[in-house]
């Protein structure tokens, strides 16, 4: 079944729910009617505005999440790198990152498809609690699969999901984090499948989930489109945006992909090195797109990071929303295609550009939105006149691995932390 | 061995996972379940994401791998085992996929590109090991062109799941693109032993009576009364995966522990609710 | 010296930076020509936008800020409270909380004066942030006063300052709190008052702070008349605001005072009792407007919590941000004249709101807002049909001392937190 | 006394906060002050909030609120004290503003609505005790009409600090409100005791030469030495704090310890310095 994008025509997408030789629906038998009673619904609500869907989406996009978000200039930064720096806002949207556009818009059709229930995976917990604000919002129960090691690495995350109410559900399988966590809710769709949405975190799974979040998302080019034109009386030169999953890329792009002059940047974690180590099954990055192969994980086929055999292997990043094996078959297509140029920043640039976005603008970013700033300090001729950069979220998540991560290491203009032994050391007070 | 004709008489058809501590202590474990009954026997193939498995069946997933066990020690495996029933493979997409890509290959085109044939090779390879046929939990009928194809080239069946929601033309076609057997799963959700036998059974059975093609019944089987109860409401064949694996868990010194003496205690029990089903059902209330 | 405020009249001013009895400027000789420097710059830059100030603070403040932000109608807390109820949402400003308006409005005005480094005091912690956020926006060196005690609350907020490349300067005399805080900054300004312009935090100080922070925050109401108008076709019945200092009350009343038929409620920190401790010289509440007296503090005549000696007491609330001894001299005015209508929860209260506004609404307020919130929900029939509430800000930086308190305490509500235990055992994992 | 007698030769003003460590050894200190030179008496009556205090004297305030100290102690401390030169009480405006609200009537108007009627009662319970004027550091002279109303119907002095900020008409203003002596502050800042004498005190002393006030100049004055350079540049009186705290805050046993002696020796040092530099003053270079 091929759809159209609310938007008009879709050059990337095939029929079936593929983009290429990528996409489809690698699910277990239980789930199939359930992933094509959401098809059904998609077209529906989303695309078609059955029973008005579009138009209280934008509303509660607007009033609940605070869009549209900015499109701010980047006084500092423009100068730094001499030519103009637009950043795109989403660290202001509700929840602190650009995840609520997705699990609105995803809750909410499960209300309209009638569902009483919804599970979601998270890794570093911004889509779980994104998703648990917007199931508090409409009063849908709400369980979140995390893993343990995520848990204990996240705490902030999981207070806020289960302040909102929603259940977190330990994951100890494996190395305890999101890929097992989404195994894990996959299984318990494929249990509850009848009155239960699986809300996914990011533009990958079955079909027609990669579409679908891209949809969501696409509200984020949407503004910046019209943004930059009013702003700055043209279309950008360049976008660049940060992908692991690839829902802010996505989000960020799909409405420049027909503007042919605009070059656009997914910026991967490079994690400590781009190599796979086949003896332990880990890759010390997340660079799925720069140096992944082809195969099928949660339900797509995609590039992915595994082994020669095919297991899928332990990715690694700095930055907890960046650290998946797989990628959004819809990127890894743009990328064949070379629509999108896939490129990558190691951890440690990622956390330079953290300070440096921190000092001089005054906006303190998440990891992963650091690593697409890390790009654009490194490669300012790549950019042409004027860019657009995709702050997917806020970095209030990140502050204490930032700390312990910047401790570790020589960085640029780090600031010390020394203030709490001086605190503690009582002296201070007077001149 | 053509699978179904495994299936003339009701059959029971136990799961493990090889590689689960060993390769070595699978091949003991095989063997016990062959005494105590096996029909068929359904091998796993460890895949590091198995999202259609409960936890005991993950367990002995992880269990696998962290003993290193690859595709190839898998084939090696099959080929060496001296056993008189049919194997199937159970795996995931992921596995066929990737197979006959070497690594050398695989770096040539960090790109991604037209680094895999598809199941091709796997299927060749398996054929040669004498593997009769495929179980995929992660390849619905609508992916599942290629390796069907690749399949009937080599003549090895393929094996659907048929789930609880499953229905209408999508039944239609899983029973038409199946071959073997159809799988019918007992009650939705993963692998996992139960205590009960789940009401679905007999709907689920009863909407794929019609075809012609052995139903084996799997997901929670865990007793023989349960065997007997699902042969009793018409199945050909009884699968049964987690109850087994339990006892596989328990292994303790490769040399000293009973584990296999349990399987085969296990396995009994089961072939024999499994029998115990069939003989009732050549009485009256037969279907 | 009289002022004409920016949008028109202002009923409650009197000369000389005086509201009726309270305002005034009783600050060291020093710091006059720095406050009469500063009055000056007000007229010129704020109330008269000469050199565009005006046009380019609120330009800053939509592309940085993320103004404006949403009115939100509640749709379960309406339903539960059988009226209209629409949420102002500062909780999505840049930094979190309504802070940035002020702090923004502030450096931008040292700048235009040519002043050369900023100093601030913070409590909790916001005020601090969102100076810091500001002044690295706008390429200020920045010095934040902070009390040890709360430098260990607040470890977040420290880390946000130290990021975004403020100085954090510990003050560890008294009990190591705002008061502190405040008296230090004060300190430095009279030292370096020729080059450095303080930003304080909220509607008090010496004129022409109080009425120049109202003016920066009355965005907030701004927005909401017009909002609420454009939303439900009406001015509210009542508005309601929590009130430490009273910037985010002041804030959100200004635009109403001239409307009559709007109520206007400044909810207190009630604390654990109303009762001041004369033996201790502590009073376990923030409620000045409710039971304070008349003095001087700070540099201007308000309500403040004293002892009978004119010694000021040290407050207590749960909730840091309200727990300050003074309030703001127009709010004191407006009191006085009842105009507005003094009010108060208890920290109990307040946490059950807390817990509520989360898990019914999405919306994880600060524990300051949820004072607001919590006066609402016990008093609905004093709210009439249609009402709005200031969500003055986020509660991320609460969230650990809410999982604290809620631990002593039997609350309504209140979600359970032993998925840490949980996930530590590590069963977890499969169904 | 007159306070601008005290001002006809160079005078010595000494700053103690009352109640640190106890009033009754402040009695000792004052002495010990007397004995050792003092001129005029500046004595500090606790306030919570000392913001325009260094760290030194803001920790001699602590101290002296946490001993309890009172505004009524005070004054019966002031009435009590048997020298010879007149004192100055040197607070925070906020404690003139509240005295004399007794707690009952406080209770009774919770609103705080007439609660104070301004520094009247303080004013004439000051005068009853003897003491001659006040500096009130956080009252500017745009906030300072209602004391200065009370001090002129009782008969006291009010002392203005005159900042290196301060000029033009302000300058005018405060030297018309000002009576006893103009307060010159030496330093942008807070009080303490710093090593060398500002730039600024030539500064500040020529701005303000042309008044016939008694100019006394204060702010981080520490030895004997810059005493002696201050009435070299002209002042009519050198005010020193926190050099004297920095000796009380090293008090030990109330009956043991040597601070009378050291404060003593202290003093006179300084005394010595302003007696020097008025010498000197008599001669050529003189203004
Ligand atoms: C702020 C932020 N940016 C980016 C990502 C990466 O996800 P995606 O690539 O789907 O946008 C995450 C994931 O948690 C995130 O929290
Ligand atoms: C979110 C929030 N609301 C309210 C306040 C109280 O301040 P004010 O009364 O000045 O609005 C604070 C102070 O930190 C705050 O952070």
């Amino acid at each position: 079944m091929s759809h159209e994008t609310q938007r008009g025509a879709d050059e990337t997408e095939d029929r079936d729910g593929t983009f290429g030789r990528y996409g489809g629906q690698y699910v277990p038998e239980a789930l199939m009617p359930a992933v094509q009673e959401l098809e059904d619904a998609y077209e529906r609500y989303v695309l078609n505005n059955v029973d008005g869907f579009v138009d209280e989406f934008r509303r509660r996009l607007r009033d609940f999440g605070g869009r549209p978000t900015p499109l701010q200039r980047a006084d500092r930064l423009s100068d730094r790198l001499d030519r103009e720096v637009y950043l795109k806002r989403e660290d202001l949207l509700h929840g602190g990152a650009h995840k609520l556009n997705n699990a609105l818009g995803q809750v909410l059709l499960a209300k309209y498809m009638g569902k009483e229930r919804i599970v979601a995976e998270t890794g570093a917990g911004q889509h779980g609690t994104a998703t648990a604000m917007a199931a508090a919002h409409l009063d849908m129960p709400c369980e979140v699969y995390m893993g343990t090691r995520d848990i204990q690495r996240q705490r902030p995350n999981v207070f806020r999901m289960r302040l909102n109410g929603s259940e977190v559900n330990p994951v100890s399988a494996g190395r305890g984090t999101l890929k097992e966590a989404i195994n894990e809710t996959m299984r318990d769709w494929a249990t509850n499948v009848e009155d239960t949405h699986y809300v996914i975190g990011s533009v990958v799974g079955p079909h027609p989930f990669p579409e679908m979040v891209r949809t969501f998302q696409s509200v984020i080019s949407e503004e910046a489109r019209a943004q930059v034109q009013e702003q700055a009386g043209q279309l950008p030169d360049s976008v660049v945006a940060c992908a692991g999953g690839g829902s802010n890329t996505m989000g960020t792009f799909h409405e420049f992909v027909g503007d042919e002059s605009v070059d656009l940047f997914a910026v991967e974690a490079g994690g400590s090195s781009l190599a796979v180590d086949e003896e332990t099954g880990v890759a010390p990055n997340s660079a799925s797109l720069s140096t992944g192969t082809e195969g099928v994980l949660h339900g797509a086929r995609t590039k992915l990071l595994q082994d020669s055999d095919g297991n899928v292997v332990e990715s690694h990043s700095v930055s907890s929303g960046l650290d998946y094996a797989g990628v959004g078959p819809e990127l890894a297509h743009l990328v064949d295609t070379e629509r999108v140029t896939p490129v990558n920043v190691d951890d440690d640039e990622a956390l330079e550009a953290f300070h440096l976005l921190s000092q001089e603008e005054g906006i303190i970013p998440a990891l992963e939105s650091a690593h697409a700033v890390a790009f654009a300090r490194a490669n300012p001729e790549q950019l042409g006149g004027l860019t657009v950069i995709n702050v997917s979220g806020r970095g209030d998540k990140d502050l204490e691995s930032v700390i312990e991560e910047t401790e570790n290491r020589e960085l640029e203009n780090a600031p010390g932390m020394d203030i709490f032994e001086r605190a503690a050391g009582g002296s201070g007070g007077g001149l | 061995m053509n699978l179904a004709d495994a299936f003339d008489e009701p059959a029971f058809v136990p799961y493990l996972c090889v590689g689960d501590p060993s390769v070595e202590r699978t091949r003991e474990y095989v063997q016990a379940l062959v005494r105590g009954g096996a029909d068929v026997l359904e091998l796993g193939l460890p895949f590091s994401e198995p999202i259609a498995e409960g936890p005991t069946i993950q367990g002995s997933v992880v269990r696998a791998l962290e003993a290193g066990t690859t595709p190839e020690q898998y084939f090696e495996f099959v080929d060496s085992l001296d056993v008189d029933v049919p194997v199937v493979c159970m795996t995931y997409y992921n596995l066929l996929y990737q197979y006959g890509d070497s690594e050398a290959q695989r770096a040539s085109d960090a790109s991604g590109e037209a680094a895999s044939d598809g199941p091709e090779s796997f299927v060749e390879r398996a054929a040669e090991v004498g593997i009769s046929g495929f179980v995929i939990p992660d390849l619905p009928a609508e992916e599942a062109g290629p390796l069907r194809a690749a399949c009937d080239d080599h003549g090895l069946d393929l094996v659907f799941i048929v789930a609880p929601t499953t229905e209408g033309d999508r039944l239609e076609r899983m029973v038409e693109l199946s071959s073997g057997y159809l799988y019918v799963q007992a009650r939705l959700g993963v692998t996992g032993a139960k205590a009960d036998v789940s009401d679905q059974t007999e709907a689920s059975l009863a909407k794929v009576s019609q075809y012609d093609i052995p139903k084996a019944v799997g997901f929670g089987v865990s007793s023989g009364d349960q065997a007997r109860h699902i042969v009793e409401a018409g199945a050909d064949g009884v699968i049964v995966g987690s109850a087994l694996v339990d006892v596989v868990a328990e292994h303790g010194d490769p040399d000293g522990d009973d584990v296999p003496e349990r399987l085969e205690a296990k396995a009994r029990e089961l072939s024999e609710g499994v029998a115990a089903g069939a003989e009732n059902m050549a009485k009256p209330e037969g279907q």
